[in-house]
């Protein structure tokens, strides 16, 4: 138990607003390629694919014309009370720096899968292959984020890298790299989405308009009922979207009777 | 010591317990796990310093900004640009793969040659551009004996090609089609610019914004700042089209009509508008057109012939007639092989609201002055017909050129009817300007390969959609990889070898020319205001100083001037004439619906290796891609989630499985384009089959124009 | 020529040719499962059938439950060496020689299990004090420890090495010590088969497995150890029946049998007792508070209701109520039958723990998939089978395991 | 062969030990190392301290922080070609940077001795205030460059800063400076990417 250790005084947050996703997949092929991600051969079985970010398709599950469409694109939600950082066996990953960001050092990982058996969204990926990337386009390769090889589990880290170089940005400036302005660290995926759908920043400063995009009565969060209090809020005015956000009995209203 | 065997073992023990105190073992632990973190087939990263270069998408006609972040001079990443108005800081799942597909395995290292074994050797520059002055020389003066195909619909090459066609006497120059076609027979000069940022209810009939209709990253931008998260929409959307795919889902509401049954819907939306008081009456035909319409366009005729019922239209109306700023959108679903019905019809609604030349309407937007001499007018390119065009000549109507110019494009794969028109093209001497190996490129006997957009300068021009004119440049972010030279260079020295003067050096002498062109209309930089801004008040400072040295370092022109004076007609003349059948065919019964989407490339590209992970499980299972239909299509043929059928089309087939989706129209399958490719490389080879053999061209009445938006397919279980 | 001299006082043993060829079948099976072991290192775990969904598979589905079976041993320990039920003294050394093999091919296949196997040290060098499998790894470390202790002296009581006289001295004093390990190998197995239940029982986001818990340990955990205790004895007297079968050779009395059979009815009897607690609570209390109903937890084939309907009363009360009941207990192949019941309910109990928890969609939007294992998961499965065939075999032949069988085949 | 009893037999079994001991030992502590280590020198000599202190120049003419934040590190060829775009002495070295590496647009492959992995993000900003000498050897007070070691299983440098050693200074400042570190001073993408 770290004894200095205060809360967390900030947290990057996502609030993505699912009435604006128009589910085109920007954001994972931002995703890919700003983490270096291999690129699949096959990704169409979800069940191997490697997408840190992957964009659900919801539906109302009415006929039509009734038929209703959302799509939700999935991060890891860097859950504030993880089920995955206590089972992992060896500290692979944690939640212990400023900012929530669930870490996952591959490094440290042994692929014992524990995570991925306790993260309910799949937000973790193990990775089934070594990365392959087709003759050259290893040159495409980012120099900030590390190649994974088989074995071991990947998940988002909302482009972490991107804040730590923010922070020095900060510190090379002379500002308080503790005190980030909404733009200064903004993940792949929130930057190349087409409609501004994602949006991104310390869920604890008034400032940052995801602190109060999250209390709306619209926000919800997947699963809420878990506890495991994630960092990503979604946002929709549609009931059937919100309902989808996690389990209920049949009489079980969203947000009372 | 005696050496017998216990002492043998006990000085093993002793080393084995010596060993324990020295690093051997210990370190041979941590070293092996070391190891796995790094093994050493797994790719290194290499570091450098962070940059950005600011450029432009070609990968599809919405011509979106981009910004290449580079690591140590290496792109790595691209990302949208804030400044330009095309993408303003977004892009396009396309878009996003861009950097990777500088090394896709499809790409074209060199100039190639085919040999008798349907291979293709490498050749050199010198051979290559030898062998093309050949080829060429041997039809110049013959007319129309060289065709040319460009893919590339806004950019200045194309008046490089036509001029140098018109040197050897060939006026068979065609753009690959696209919605630009239709809009042609309805606007002789110019483009029709769409405002949607001003305006406060967009309703597109047909036109999928968000996915595959213009300029797209633009229209979901717009789209996105009507709506943001916690504030009060600013616009509604409404999406009239066959099929819920992106922009209907993303719609506030998604009225279903077969394809190309837009326009009657719309006119169905006119006849309240006009029985509401609405008049056009600047249009020199709003009395014909009202006479049409009122008599024509009941309700109860809409209603049979779109099964919409009276209120969604008389609804639809009302929401139109009471907004602030409306404005329709005409479109195909696909973005193309649409008619100029539908495209006219819901043009019309505009007019008949009035907001021509309003902010949150339609403008009319100039054409580039042109840099080449000899080129020939846009708008001429843009009227022409290739499918016509292919058709005449594979049923043998028409004479075959002796060499195609294939630029940019793969008309092999991605025209309608695509096996049937791919055989106009065989026997004659196939050039393929490609940058990657594509169907067409697998067909061609020389490749002549282009460097990649990121490797080389090209512009690109007011993209289809835009609701402004603009300019912007392509800029070599890298050097080419491979072995490549942009073919606007290799055109220039074939035509001043073979003796044709088309007046400039270098492909890069005919952009600045171009740019220098722009002084002639009223432009500015987009760096601080953006057109829309400027359409709603905002105030603007001129493009001044060296136009070149600007964009040449990747700023963005722009322009909101109205150039031409605005003829309004209603078109009530081709209303009249090419409205669709109204009969069913019993044979092929079910109305087939292509998707396009940039989640799958784009008609040029095939799906990159990036884009693969969009694909779900509604799209592939194995090499098998799904084709959608609601459950009660579904029920009514016989078919289940997950099994396999064939769509059956005039003139091609196509195996798939069922995904029931709701989002579909009654009686109506869809299938999504760009699947089933047979070249390109095996992140995009081999996966699904190609819709286009099932896109069949049926011809407008009264335009004669193809249209294939709304095939038809007989669908059984396989 | 022949390797009598090696065999265990006073009894036969079958001809070495015929040995050697049983042994040649075994050590196929073992090739095929170490070659796929060699597959699935060299390739990843991708030749498995596990995936995305699956985090664990076959190879976890194995462990949990030749862990269970082999639970016999500390539970047979315990109650031998602690609490002195004497009748156990005729089936404890098979008990013991099981609970070695189950839980070394477990920790063998465990191996197969990580995706970076060279660095599964790491579990050691730097553990999460919050993560059951932790736990498991320390207590599994630890327990096949003991378990070798405990397998010792009974290796030392080969005719050959028992003459050694520092040997013979070590084995009694390792009897000595018994009652020691048989307390801490009790203890450790515990919480081993606890925190093998423990792993799903904390898995608060996972509404099917998740558990509320005994201070800091889910129900599951309590549940995974008397279901162990409740199928482990049954488990080890099966083993021994099936012995006696292939070697025509009586090797215990019936009564221990029967003996086994009464113990592992009454922790059955127990088993269920609490199951029924644990699945009425789950059913009533984790699974609305989740918002799920009680059919949404469940779907198809693979994962059909069946499957807790079998686990709870065709492979648990009905097997209890026929072991309980001495006329049923004492009748031979209803003894038997109630066994291998018991052994299958509590593998159907690892099944649905493993893969129905991960095959059953959290999200709303998100849909189940059917987990199938690959021949690279059945292989080196069937391989450890093998494997214990091979340590059985030999420790039969050559050791004296079964105190009753000289005096049982005169 | 016959045995022998006693004493004898107490130091042949002793003798024997001690001898695989020490022959372990040696192994160990001697052999094991220079097998497990390759030594590798730079691909060309650099005068550190020439350059301090005959050119006058300063740790940061060439490694320096970016305007973004980020560290150059080792320089590049064109910021050596400031000054040695062509031979300034005659020493075949750096004839040897202007012909091989410089005008062939080669950029030199210098080893790095702290070699990092690619999974450890190391900010030089973050650790601005600590002098150089802190994690590096004070190189400018020499002209002789260190020999390299290289792991040959690891292809770590022998002088790659491990894990523990950031996690111990990082605990021990932070206990000192909590807010500085404000949060959690050894958490694990701080270092990790």
């Amino acid at each position: 138990m770290v004894l200095y250790l205060k809360e967390f005084k900030y947290k990057w947050g996502m609030v993505i607003d699912l009435d604006s996703c128009t589910g085109c997949g920007a954001c994972m092929v931002a995703c890919q390629a700003e983490n270096n991600i291999a690129p699949p051969v096959d990704a169409s079985d979800k069940r191997y694919s490697l997408t840190w970010l992957l964009v659900y398709e919801l539906s109302n599950k009415k006929p039509y014309p009734d038929h209703d469409v959302a799509y939700m694109p999935r991060p890891c939600l860097q859950c504030g009370h993880p089920n995955c950082v206590p089972v992992c066996p060896v500290i692979a990953t944690d939640k212990n720096q400023e900012g929530g960001i669930v870490s996952q050092v591959n490094a440290r990982c042994i692929g014992c899968r524990y995570c991925m058996a306790a993260c309910p969204y799949h937000a973790r990926y193990f990775n089934w292959h070594d990365p392959v990337w087709p003759e050259g386009m290893e040159k495409t390769l980012t120099p900030d984020v590390s190649t994974r090889p088989r074995g071991v589990v990947e998940k988002c880290l909302f482009c972490h890298h991107r804040f730590m170089y923010a922070r020095d940005k900060a510190r090379i400036e002379g500002r308080d790299p503790n005190a980030l302005a909404e733009g200064d660290y903004i993940p792949a995926c929130v930057e190349m989405c087409p409609t501004g759908a994602i949006t991104f920043g310390d869920l604890e400063n008034p400032e940052h308009r995801v602190h109060q995009l999250s209390k709306s009565p619209n926000a919800f969060r997947l699963l809420e009922r878990l506890g495991t209090d994630p960092q990503v809020y979604y946002y929709s005015k549609r009931e059937w979207v919100r309902r989808l956000g996690d389990n209920y009995l049949e009489h079980e209203t969203v947000g009372g009777v | 010591m005696a050496l017998n065997r216990r002492s043998f073992l006990t000085f093993a023990a002793g080393g084995v317990a010596g060993t324990l105190f020295t690093p051997v073992i210990w370190k041979s632990i941590d070293d092996t796990a070391i190891w796995t973190q790094n093994w050493p087939w797994i790719p290194r990263l290499e570091y450098g310093p962070r940059a950005y270069a600011a450029t432009t998408c070609k990968l599809c006609p919405a011509g979106c900004g981009l910004n290449i972040r580079t690591a140590g001079g290496r792109p790595v990443v691209a990302e949208g640009r804030p400044d330009h108005p095309l993408s303003q800081g977004g892009i396009c799942p396309l878009g996003a793969a861009a950097v990777q597909l500088l090394y896709s395995p499809a790409r074209i290292k060199s100039p190639m040659q085919k040999q008798e074994d349907g291979t293709h050797q490498p050749i050199s520059w010198e051979q290559a551009e030898a062998l093309l002055q050949e080829k060429l020389s041997a039809q110049t003066g013959r007319r129309n004996s060289v065709a040319c195909i460009s893919g590339d619909e806004n950019g200045t090459i194309n008046e490089l090609f036509s001029a140098f066609l018109g040197k050897l006497g060939s006026q068979a120059f065609f753009l690959m089609p696209g919605e630009s076609l239709a809009a042609s027979r309805v606007m002789k000069q110019g483009s029709i610019g769409f405002d949607i940022e001003n305006a406060d209810l967009v309703v597109a009939f047909g036109a999928d914004l968000l996915d595959s209709w213009g300029t797209i990253v633009r229209n979901k931008k717009a789209y996105g700042a009507s709506r943001r998260i916690g504030e009060n929409p600013s616009a509604e959307y409404v999406y009239v089209g066959p099929m819920q795919n992106n922009t209907g889902s993303g719609a506030d509401q998604w009225i279903s009509v077969a394809p190309e049954q837009e326009g009657i819907l719309a006119l169905g939306v006119a006849y309240h508008l006009l029985q509401s008081g609405l008049m056009a009456n600047q249009a020199h035909d709003f009395s014909a057109y009202r006479n049409h319409v009122m008599s024509r366009y009941t309700p109860e005729y809409v209603q049979r012939m779109t099964g919409i019922a009276p209120e969604t239209v008389a609804s639809l109306a009302e929401k139109l007639r009471r907004a602030d700023r409306p404005l329709v959108i005409p479109g195909s679903s696909i973005s193309q092989g649409g008619g100029v019905f539908s495209f006219a019809a819901a043009l019309s609604l505009n007019f008949l609201l009035n907001n021509l030349d309003s902010p949150g309407g339609v403008f009319v937007l100039p054409e580039m002055p042109q840099a080449v001499a000899d080129a020939e007018e846009r708008s001429l390119i843009r009227s022409r017909d290739l499918v016509t065009y292919l058709q005449e000549i594979a049923a043998g109507r028409a004479e075959k050129p002796a060499v195609y110019l294939v630029y940019e494009a793969n008309p092999v794969f991605t025209m309608p009817q695509a096996n049937t028109l791919a055989t106009a093209m065989q026997g004659s001497y196939l050039v393929s300007f490609s940058t990657f190996y594509d169907e067409t490129a697998a067909q061609a006997d020389l490749l002549l390969p282009t460097p990649y957009f990121l490797e080389r300068f090209d512009d690109v021009q007011t993209p289809h959609g835009a609701g402004f004119a603009s300019y912007s440049l392509t800029r070599p972010v890298i050097q080419p990889v491979f072995d490549t030279k942009p073919t606007g260079d290799v055109l220039l020295g074939v035509a001043e070898k073979m003796g044709f003067d088309l007046g400039f050096a270098s492909f890069d002498k005919v952009l600045e020319a171009k740019v220098a062109n722009l002084t002639e209309l009223e432009g500015f930089f987009t760096d601080k205001v953006q057109p829309w801004e400027v359409r709603a008040g905002a105030s603007v400072s001129s493009a001044s100083g060296n136009l070149w040295r600007s964009i040449s370092r990747g700023s963005v022109w722009a322009s909101t001037q109205v150039p031409y004076d605005s003829e309004v007609l209603l078109g009530t003349r081709i209303l009249t004439q090419a409205a669709p059948p109204e009969t069913d065919d019993w044979t092929f019964p079910v109305r087939l619906v292509a998707m396009d989407s940039r989640a799958y490339g784009s008609r040029h590209i095939a799906i990159p290796p990036f884009l693969l992970p969009l694909l779900g499980e509604q799209e592939m299972q194995g090499n098998t891609f799904y084709v959608w239909m609601n459950s009660v299509t579904a029920k009514n043929y016989g078919l289940a989630a997950q099994e396999l059928v064939k769509l059956t089309g005039p003139t091609g087939e196509i195996t798939a499985r069922v995904r029931i989706f709701e989002g579909v129209g009654p009686n109506m399958v869809a299938a999504p384009l760009g699947f089933g490719h047979t070249a390109w490389d095996q992140f995009s080879r081999g996966k699904g089959e190609n819709v286009y053999n099932v896109l069949t061209v049926r011809y407008e009445p009264g335009t004669d124009l193809p249209v294939w938006a709304d095939s038809r397919v007989r669908i059984a279980k396989a | 020529m022949s390797d009598k001299e090696l065999w265990p006082e006073g009894v036969q043993r079958c001809s070495l040719k015929l040995f050697i060829a049983w042994l040649a079948v075994v050590f196929a099976v073992l090739a095929w499962g170490v070659y796929a072991a060699y597959v699935v290192w060299a390739g990843g775990l991708i030749v498995t059938g596990m995936d995305n969904y699956f985090a664990f598979g076959l190879y976890i589905i194995f462990d949990l439950a030749v862990i269970a079976l082999g639970a016999g041993a500390f539970f047979s320990g315990l109650l031998y060496y602690l609490v002195r039920v004497e009748g156990l003294k005729n089936i404890i050394n098979l008990a013991v020689i099981i609970g070695f093999i189950c839980y070394s091919g477990a920790l063998l296949i465990l191996t197969l299990e990580v995706g970076q196997p060279l660095r599964a040290w790491f579990g050691f060098w730097h553990p999460n004090v919050h993560s059951m499998l932790t736990e498991v790894i320390f207590c599994i470390t630890v327990y096949m420890l003991v378990l070798t202790i405990e397998f010792i002296p009974l290796i030392l009581e080969n005719r050959k090495l028992n003459k050694i006289k520092f040997l013979h001295h070590l084995a009694h004093n390792f009897h000595v010590i018994m009652p020691l390990f048989a307390g801490i190998g009790a203890f450790l197995s515990f919480f081993h088969q606890g925190s093998l239940g423990g792993m799903y029982g904390v898995l608060f986001s996972r509404p099917y497995a998740f558990r509320e818990g005994f201070f800091i340990w889910p129900w599951t955990f309590f549940l995974f150890i008397l279901s162990a205790v409740a199928s482990g004895p049954g488990f080890t007297m099966l083993v021994a029946t099936l012995m006696e079968k292939m070697t025509g050779r009586k090797l215990v009395d019936f009564s221990v049998k029967a003996l086994m059979g009464k113990i592992a009815g009454t922790m059955l009897a127990i088993y269920m007792f609490f199951k029924f607690l644990d699945t009425w609570g789950w059913y009533a209390g984790i699974l609305p508070r989740s918002g799920l109903t009680f059919d949404e937890v469940f779907y198809g084939l693979a994962y059909g209701k069946w499957l807790l309907f079998s686990e709870l009363i065709i492979c648990g009360i009905f097997p209890a109520f026929l072991l309980l009941y001495a006329k049923t207990r004492n009748t031979p192949w209803i003894l038997y039958s109630a066994a291998i019941l018991a052994c299958i309910g509590v593998i159907i109990n690892r099944y649905v723990q493993t893969a129905q928890t991960l095959a059953h969609p959290v999200m709303p939007f998100d849909r189940w998939y059917v987990y199938v294992p690959t021949w690279a998961e059945w292989a080196p499965s069937l391989a450890i089978i093998a494997y214990g065939a091979l340590i059985l075999s030999l420790s039969y032949r050559y050791l004296p395991v079964f105190p009753q069988e000289r005096k049982l085949n005169p | 062969m016959e045995e022998k009893k006693g004493g004898s037999s107490t130091g042949g079994v002793a003798l024997p030990f001690v001898v695989g001991f020490a022959a372990a030992l040696i192994f160990g502590w001697l052999i094991f190392p220079q097998l497990l280590f390759s030594k590798k020198t730079q691909p060309l000599v650099f005068t550190h301290q020439n350059h301090v202190e005959l050119y006058g120049m300063a740790c940061e003419d060439c490694h320096d922080y970016r305007r973004d934040g980020s560290f150059t590190g080792i320089p590049s060829n064109a910021q050596c070609a400031e000054c040695h775009s062509f031979p300034l002495g005659d020493h075949p070295d750096e004839i040897r940077f202007v012909e091989e590496f410089y005008e062939k647009g080669i950029e030199v492959p210098w080893l790095v001795y702290q070699y990092q992995p690619d999974n450890v993000f190391f900010s030089h900003a973050a650790h601005r205030e600590f002098d150089c000498t802190a994690c590096h050897p004070d190189v400018g007070s020499s002209n002789t460059l260190p020999v390299y070691y290289e792991n040959r299983l690891t292809k770590y440098s022998k002088d790659t800063m491990k894990m523990k050693d950031c996690e111990r200074c990082h605990a021990t400042v932070a206990a000192q400076e909590p807010e500085r570190f404000f949060g959690a001073a050894n958490a694990c993408q701080i270092c990790h990417k």
